[in-house]
C-alpha cells in the first residue's frame, strides 16, 4: 500500500507520521510537497499534525488552500482513504472534505496530555481492527490548542445518523467540543479526521501502541 | 492606496470561551457593568487599487475565499483611504 | 549619515555612549583604541559588544574556573553551543539561554524568542533539534500580604511565559521534555526565563562560525530587519527600573513558522556543503554575528547595509546593526556556490541575499548610501573589552542568617495537614498545569516525558538515548553561595543517573544580581567556585552557558540563581528508569543519609515564611559513590523506579512516585524528630522501588559500596485491602518508628497537589 | 444597552507574523493587490449603562485594564447602542 504524507510549510508531524507508517508491514510512505498537483497512484493519503502555516488567521486555513488541495479533493472524491490528524483534521475541515469547525479549546490553553476514547464506529477502513479487542476504550495523546469541535444540530444529527463520529473523547473531555467528538469522518466514510495524534501511540515506549491498530486497519 | 478593514466576529451561537473569560476577568477587576464579551479579529488588508468599488468587490472575495470561515463566523468591512 | 545623529564630538561632550551600555572609562579605551572618536554607529557596535552578554566582561576570570575539556568533548564554550560525542558517529549538542528581562516586559513574547534564540543556537552548529527544557523563577501566586496588583501582575508574568514557550516551540515542533518552576518573594520584580536546547548531529554536520576565503559571499537569511530590541544585550545587562518601560522598544516578536522553515532549509543548505560557516543572530543581531565570524577566521567583512532585507523605513546604520529582529541568520558561502544556497532557501520561502563579502583587512566595514559609516578594526571590538575583577565581600548579613538555627517551631501536632499544606504550595505541587501545555512527544522520539526526574528522548538510529534536566535551588545558594552551587550541580546530575543515564556535561545559566556590588559579586564567585569544584570532581565538563548580570529591581536583587542543565546518555534504552513505582510489592529502599537539615528547605519556608541557617551539606566523595553504584545497578536491570529526594524531602518524593494505581505503605525507622525525617532535604538520597527477589542484592552491592541503605516499606495498588487506609483510592501510608503519621488515601491526596496550581491560577484575586 | 467596539491593532513597528502569513497567501491566491495584512482583535463589550459618556471612560479603564497589551498593542473603540 502507497501512502502519501503531504508536507506544508510548517507541518512538524509530517515526519512522526512517515515513520508510524512505514512502521507497518505493508505500508510504503513517501512525503509529497504541498505544492504538487497530483496525488495519483495513492492509496491512501495522510495529512499530518503541526502548525501549517503557523496556524496564521485560523488552524489550517491556509493549508486548506494550498496547490495540492485540488488533487487531495479529487482523490477523496474519488474513494481514496483520507486521514487527517490534528492540524490535518483543521484542514480538511476549513477545505470542506469534512463537515463543521475546530475552535478554541474551552479552557483557553493548549493541552498535551493522554486522553481516554471510545471507538463509536468500528466499521471503517480506519477502526475494523478495533472490533474484537476487549475494550474499544484506546489511549491516545492529544496536543493542540484548537480542538474544540462545533457545528450546527442539523450536522450533529447527521453525523450521528450516518455513524460518522468515529472517536469521541471518554471520561473527560478535554477540549469542549460538542457531543465529546474526537474523530469523524465525511458522510462516504473514506475520509477521517481526528484530532488525537495516533502515530504517538505505536510502541509501549510511547506510552501507548493503540494507534497502530489504526495504520493496520487502514492497510486491511 | 485603500485600505480595507475587515471585522470578524463569532457567529451568535458559536460559543466565545475566550468573551467569556475575559469577561469574567472584567468583572472580578470592578467592571460590573461589562455585561457580555465576545471577541474577533480585525484583519486591515491594504490595496493596490484606486477605485473604491472595484476594492469593495475584491476584498468581499477574499474574505469568502480566506479571510472568513462561514460555518462559524460572519463578518462586516468597510474601505477607508490609507 | 543620518542628519540627526549626534556627531562623534557630540557623543564624546554629551556622554551619549552612556545610553549605549559605555561607562566613562570603557569610552576612553574606545577612543584610544581606535585612536579618534567613534560615530554613533560605531559607539553602538562597542556598546553592544562590550555588554556583559556579548564580552562576559564582569565574568569572564570566574568562568575560567570550569573544567571545559574532556575526552568527549569535540566543541566547548565559544560556539553557539557545546558539542559532546556520544558514540555511533553521532554528538549532542547544547546550552542554557536567558530571556530574563525580556519576559518582565512582555512575557508572551520574551519566553517566545527565549525558545527561538537558543533553537538557532543549536541548529547554527549544524544540529537537529530535539527537545527543549526550561527554568522559570517567578513571585509568590499569592501571600496573604502582598497587594492584588503584584499577585495579578505575578500570575500574568507566569501564564503569559509559559503560554509564549508553548507557543513558540510547540509550533516549531521542538518537543518541551522537562524544566523546573519555582516562586519567591525575590522574583516579583525580576522573573527569570532560562531555556535550554538540545540537539543531535552526526559528526560530520558539525558547522562552525569562522569566517575564511577572501572574496566570499557574506549571506543574510530569515526575517527582514525591523526596529525591534534595539540594545536588547545592553538591555539585558542592566537593572530594571522604571525607566524600563520608556525602552519598550526593545519588544521582539517571534515568528515560529519562519522558525521552522530556517531549520528545515539551514539543514538542507548544510547537507549541500555549500557554505563555509554560520552563526546565528541572536543578542546584538547582525553586530555580534559579523565581528565575531570575521574574528574567529582572522579576516575582515565589508556589508553593504542597503542590501539587508528591511521591514521598517528609512532605517539608519545604527538601527540596522543593532536590530535584534528574530528568525535571522548569517552565513559565509563557498566560491561560486551562491546560487546552490539560494535556490535551497526559495524552495523554502525563506529569504536569502548576498549583504556583503568576506576582506582581507581585519576590519568590519559598513556601507550605506554610497558612503563608509563605520571602519572598526576587529580587535578592537572582539576581545578588547576590560575585564573586570570586581570586588568581593562577604556580607554580615549572611554570617547572621548562617547562625540563626533552621529550626525554631516544635513539631506539629498534625503532620498529615502539614503535609497537604506542603504539597498544595506552587512550588512543590505538581508542574502539569505547565507542562501539558507544551507539546512533549512530537518527533516521537520522547521515552519519559515530563514528570519525571529527567526527560529522555530516543537518538533514532541507535540503541541509545539522551537523558535531559535543569535544576536549581536558589535558596540554598542565597544561605551558602559555595554549597549552594556545588549542589545544583550535583542534583542535576543525579536526576541523570536516576534515569539511567550516565551525565556527559553540562551547561549553566548565572543569574544573579548586580556584579559592581561587593557582597553580589562574592556571591557569584561562591557559587562559582562551587560548581567548578563539583564539575571538576564529577568530572563533568562545562560546555557552554549564560550569564544574566543586573538582575534587580529597585535596587533589590533576587536570590543568586545559578541554574544547571545536564545532559546524560544511556547507553541503551532497556536502561532507561523512571520515577514511578510499577509493581505492588516491590520494596522501597532509601539510599544515603537523612539529617537535620532544614536550612533553606521548603518546610522551614513555609513555616517561618523566610529562609534561614546552613543549607544541606554536601560530600561529593559519598555523592559519587551513590550515583556510580545507582548507575551500576540500573544497568544490571533490577531498578524498578529511581527517584532524586529534593525539595519536600522524603514525604515529597514518595508522593511523586506514586501513580494513580500505585500507592505505599511505609515504616521508617529513623532516629529523627518526626517532621525533619518527612521533610529534610539532606543531599545524595534516592529512592528506589526493587522487586522483593532482588532487594538482598542491592542491599548487599550498597553496603559493599558503603551507600547507606533502608528498607523503609512497600508499593501497595490501589484497592488492596489490609492496609489502613485502603479504599479503591489508595494509599498513602507513613509511619515512623511503628507511630503512624500520614494516613491518607492516595487519590485525593494526589488531586490536591496536581491540581494546586491550575487552582491557583483560577481564583480571582 | 450600550455596545463599545474595540478595535485592537498591534503597534506599527512590531511583527506581525500572521499578517504575513495571509499576504503571501492571498497572493498566491489571485489577489495581487494585496499589499500589507495585519491581524488585530476586535472586542465588542456590552454594557449595563445608558449614559454614553460614562460608558466611555469605563471602556477606556477596561482597555487599559485588561483588553490591551500597551507593550505591543495600540487601540482605538467606539460606542453604539444595542
Ligand atoms: N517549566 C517546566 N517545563 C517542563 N516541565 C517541567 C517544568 N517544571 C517542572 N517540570 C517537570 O515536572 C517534574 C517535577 O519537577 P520538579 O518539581 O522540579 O521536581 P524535581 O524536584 O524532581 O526536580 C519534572 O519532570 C520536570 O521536568
Ligand atoms: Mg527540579
Amino acid at each position: 500500500m502507497r501512502c502519501a504524507v503531504i508536507v506544508f510549510p510548517g507541518s512538524n508531524c509530517d515526519y512522526d507520521l512517515y515513520k508510524a507508517a512505514n512502521y507497518i508491514e505493508g505500508i510504503q510512505a513517501e512525503y509529497v510537497w504541498y505544492t504538487s498537483k497530483s496525488l495519483d497512484g495513492f492509496d491512501a493519503i495522510l495529512v499530518p499534525g503541526g502548525f501549517s502555516y503557523g496556524d496564521a488567521l485560523r488552524a489550517g486555513a491556509l493549508a486548506a488552500r494550498a496547490p495540492i488541495l485540488k488533487a487531495l479533493q479529487r482523490a477523496a472524491d474519488s474513494g481514496t482513504r483520507v486521514l487527517g490528524i490534528c492540524n490535518g483534521f483543521q484542514i480538511l475541515t476549513e477545505c470542506g472534505l469534512l463537515p463543521g469547525a475546530l475552535h478554541r479549546n474551552s479552557g483557553l490553553r493548549f493541552i498535551c496530555r493522554t486522553v481516554n476514547l471510545e471507538v463509536s464506529n468500528t466499521a471503517t477502513p480506519f477502526t475494523s481492527g478495533y472490533v474484537g479487542r476487549t475494550s474499544t476504550h484506546v489511549r491516545l495523546e492529544i496536543a493542540h490548542g484548537e480542538g474544540n469541535y462545533t457545528c450546527d444540530s442539523d450536522t450533529l444529527h447527521k453525523l450521528e445518523d450516518n455513524g460518522q463520529i468515529v472517536f469521541r473523547y471518554s471520561g473527560d473531555n478535554p477540549n469542549g467540543s460538542v457531543a465529546n467528538i474526537a474523530g469523524i469522518t465525511n458522510e462516504a466514510g473514506n475520509v477521517l479526521g481526528m484530532m488525537p495524534h495516533p502515530e504517538r501511540a505505536m510502541a509501549d515506549w510511547m506510552g501507548s501502541s493503540d494507534g497502530r491498530i489504526l495504520f493496520e486497519s487502514m492497510r486491511d | 492606496m485603500l485600505k480595507g478593514i475587515v471585522t470578524v466576529s463569532l457567529k451568535q451561537d458559536v460559543l466565545d470561551p475566550q468573551g467569556q473569560a475575559v469577561l469574567h476577568s472584567l468583572q472580578t477587576l470592578g467592571f460590573p457593568e461589562a455585561q457580555n464579551v465576545r471577541i474577533g479579529k480585525s484583519i486591515e488588508v491594504w490595496l493596490e487599487e484606486s477605485d473604491s468599488q472595484k476594492a469593495e468587490s475584491r476584498l468581499k472575495e477574499m474574505c469568502e475565499a480566506l479571510l472568513v470561515n462561514s460555518v462559524i463566523e460572519d463578518y462586516s468591512f468597510e474601505i477607508v483611504e490609507d | 549619515m543620518h542628519t540627526d545623529e549626534p556627531t562623534p564630538d557630540q557623543i564624546h561632550c554629551k556622554k551619549v555612549y552612556k545610553q549605549m551600555g559605555l561607562n566613562d572609562d570603557e569610552y576612553s579605551l574606545v577612543v584610544e583604541l581606535l585612536g579618534r572618536r567613534p560615530n554613533l554607529t560605531e559607539t553602538g557596535i562597542f556598546g553592544v559588544m562590550w555588554s556583559e552578554h556579548c564580552s562576559y566582561k564582569n565574568s569572564k576570570l570566574l568562568l575560567s574556573r570550569f573544567p571545559v575539556d574532556g575526552p568527549k568533548v569535540l566543541q566547548g564554550p565559544g560556539e553557539g553551543a557545546g558539542v559532546v560525542d556520544i558514540g555511533d558517529g553521532y554528538a549532542v549538542v547544547f546550552k542554557v539561554e536567558s530571556h530574563n528581562h525580556p519576559s518582565a516586559i512582555e512575557p508572551y513574547q520574551g519566553a517566545a524568542t527565549g525558545v527561538g534564540g537558543i533553537l538557532r543556537d543549536i541548529f547554527s552548529m549544524g544540529a537537529r533539534p530535539v527537545a527543549v527544557l526550561n527554568s522559570l523563577r517567578f513571585g509568590p501566586l499569592s501571600d496573604s500580604e502582598a497587594d492584588k496588583k503584584i499577585i495579578s501582575r505575578t500570575r500574568y508574568l507566569f501564564g503569559n511565559v509559559v503560554a509564549g514557550i508553548a507557543g513558540y516551540g510547540n509550533c516549531i515542533g521542538v518537543p518541551t521534555v522537562g524544566g523546573e518552576v519555582c516562586f519567591d518573594e525575590c522574583y516579583t520584580g525580576n522573573p527569570l526565563v532560562n531555556v535550554m536546547g538540545v540537539g543531535i548531529l552526526r559528526h560530520d554536520q558539525l558547522q562552525h562560525g569562522r569566517a575564511e576565503g577572501i572574496g566570499n559571499s557574506v549571506i543574510y537569511v530569515g526575517l527582514a530587519t525591523g526596529r525591534d530590541g534595539i540594545h536588547g544585550a545592553t538591555f539585558a545587562s542592566e537593572e530594571l527600573n522604571e525607566e524600563s518601560d520608556a525602552k519598550r522598544t526593545a519588544v521582539q516578536v517571534g515568528d515560529p513558522f519562519m522558525g521552522k522553515l530556517l531549520i528545515e532549509a539551514c539543514l538542507e543548505v548544510y547537507e549541500s556543503g555549500a557554505i563555509y560557516s554560520v552563526q546565528d543572530m541572536g543578542a546584538a543581531g547582525l553586530t555580534c554575528s559579523s565581528t565575531e565570524m570575521a574574528d574567529k577566521g582572522g579576516v575582515g567583512m565589508e556589508l553593504n547595509l542597503n542590501l539587508v532585507p528591511q521591514r521598517a523605513e528609512n532605517m539608519s546604520a545604527y538601527e540596522i546593526m543593532l536590530s535584534e529582529s528574530q528568525e535571522r541568520m548569517l552565513f559565509v558561502t563557498n566560491p561560486g556556490r551562491e546560487e546552490e544556497v539560494f535556490a535551497i532557501f526559495k524552495k523554502w520561502n525563506v529569504p536569502a541575499v548576498a549583504v556583503g563579502h568576506v576582506i582581507e583587512e581585519q576590519v568590519l566595514r559598513l556601507k550605506h548610501h554610497g558612503e563608509k559609516v563605520a571602519e572598526l578594526p576587529l580587535n578592537t571590538v572582539c576581545g578588547a573589552s576590560p575585564v573586570y575583577q570586581r570586588e568581593s565581600k562577604m556580607p554580615q548579613e549572611v554570617v547572621e542568617r548562617q547562625q540563626q538555627t533552621a529550626i525554631t517551631w516544635s513539631v506539629p501536632e498534625n503532620l498529615q495537614i502539614v503535609f497537604q499544606q506542603l504539597i498544595q504550595t506552587p512550588e512543590l505541587a505538581s508542574k502539569s498545569w505547565v507542562y501539558q501545555q507544551y507539546d512533549c512527544m512530537v518527533r516521537t522520539s520522547t521515552s519519559v516525558r515530563p514528570g519525571s526526574d529527567a526527560g529522555v528522548v530516543r537518538v533514532e538510529g541507535t540503541d541509545k538515548a539522551l537523558a535531559m534536566s535543569i535544576d536549581g535551588n536558589s535558596r540554598y545558594v542565597f544561605l551558602d553561595p559555595k554549597t549552594g552551587g556545588k549542589i545544583a550541580v550535583a542534583e542535576a546530575a543525579r536526576n541523570v543517573v536516576c534515569s539511567g543515564a550516565r551525565p556527559l556535561a553540562i551547561t549553566d545559566g548565572l543569574n544573579f544580581g548586580n556584579p559592581e556590588k561587593p557582597e553580589i559579586f562574592w556571591q557569584l564567585e561562591q557559587a562559582v567556585s562551587g560548581m567548578a569544584e563539583t564539575c571538576n570532581f564529577l568530572k563533568l565538563p562545562v560546555t557552554g552557558g549564560n550569564v544574566s548580570l543586573y538582575n534587580e529591581t529597585e535596587g533589590e536583587a533576587i536570590y543568586p540563581t545559578p541554574v544547571v542543565g545536564v545532559v546524560g546518555l544511556i547507553e541503551n534504552n532497556d536502561h532507561t528508569t523512571t520515577q514511578f513505582f510499577q509493581n505492588s510489592g516491590d520494596v522501597l529502599l532509601l539510599l544515603g543519609d537523612t539529617k537535620n537539615e532544614l536550612g533553606g528547605s521548603s518546610y522551614q519556608q513555609m513555616q517561618l515564611g523566610k529562609i534561614t541557617g546552613m543549607p544541606p551539606k554536601l560530600d561529593l566523595d559519598k555523592e559519587q559513590t551513590l550515583q556510580q553504584t545507582l548507575l551500576e545497578i540500573i544497568h544490571s536491570g533490577i531498578v524498578i523506579s529511581a527517584h532524586d529526594l529534593s525539595q519536600g524531602g522524603l514525604a515529597v518524593a514518595l508522593l511523586t512516585s506514586c501513580t494513580e494505581n500505585y500507592g505505599i505503605l511505609v515504616n521508617w525507622e529513623i532516629d529523627l524528630r518526626p517532621d525533619i525525617a518527612l521533610f529534610s532535604e539532606s543531599q545524595s538520597r534516592i529512592l528506589l522501588s526493587i522487586s522483593p527477589d532482588n532487594t538482598e542484592l542491592v542491599e548487599v552491592v550498597m553496603q559493599k559500596k558503603g551507600v547507606p541503605c533502608a528498607r523503609i516499606g512497600k508499593v501497595v495498588s490501589s484497592g488492596t485491602s489490609g492496609s489502613n487506609c485502603g479504599g479503591s483510592t489508595g494509599c498513602f501510608d507513613i509511619s515512623l518508628n511503628g507511630t503512624p503519621v500520614i494516613q491518607a488515601e492516595l487519590n485525593p491526596l494526589r488531586e490536591l497537589w496536581k491540581n494546586a496550581i491550575g487552582r491557583e491560577m483560577e481564583i480571582s484575586v
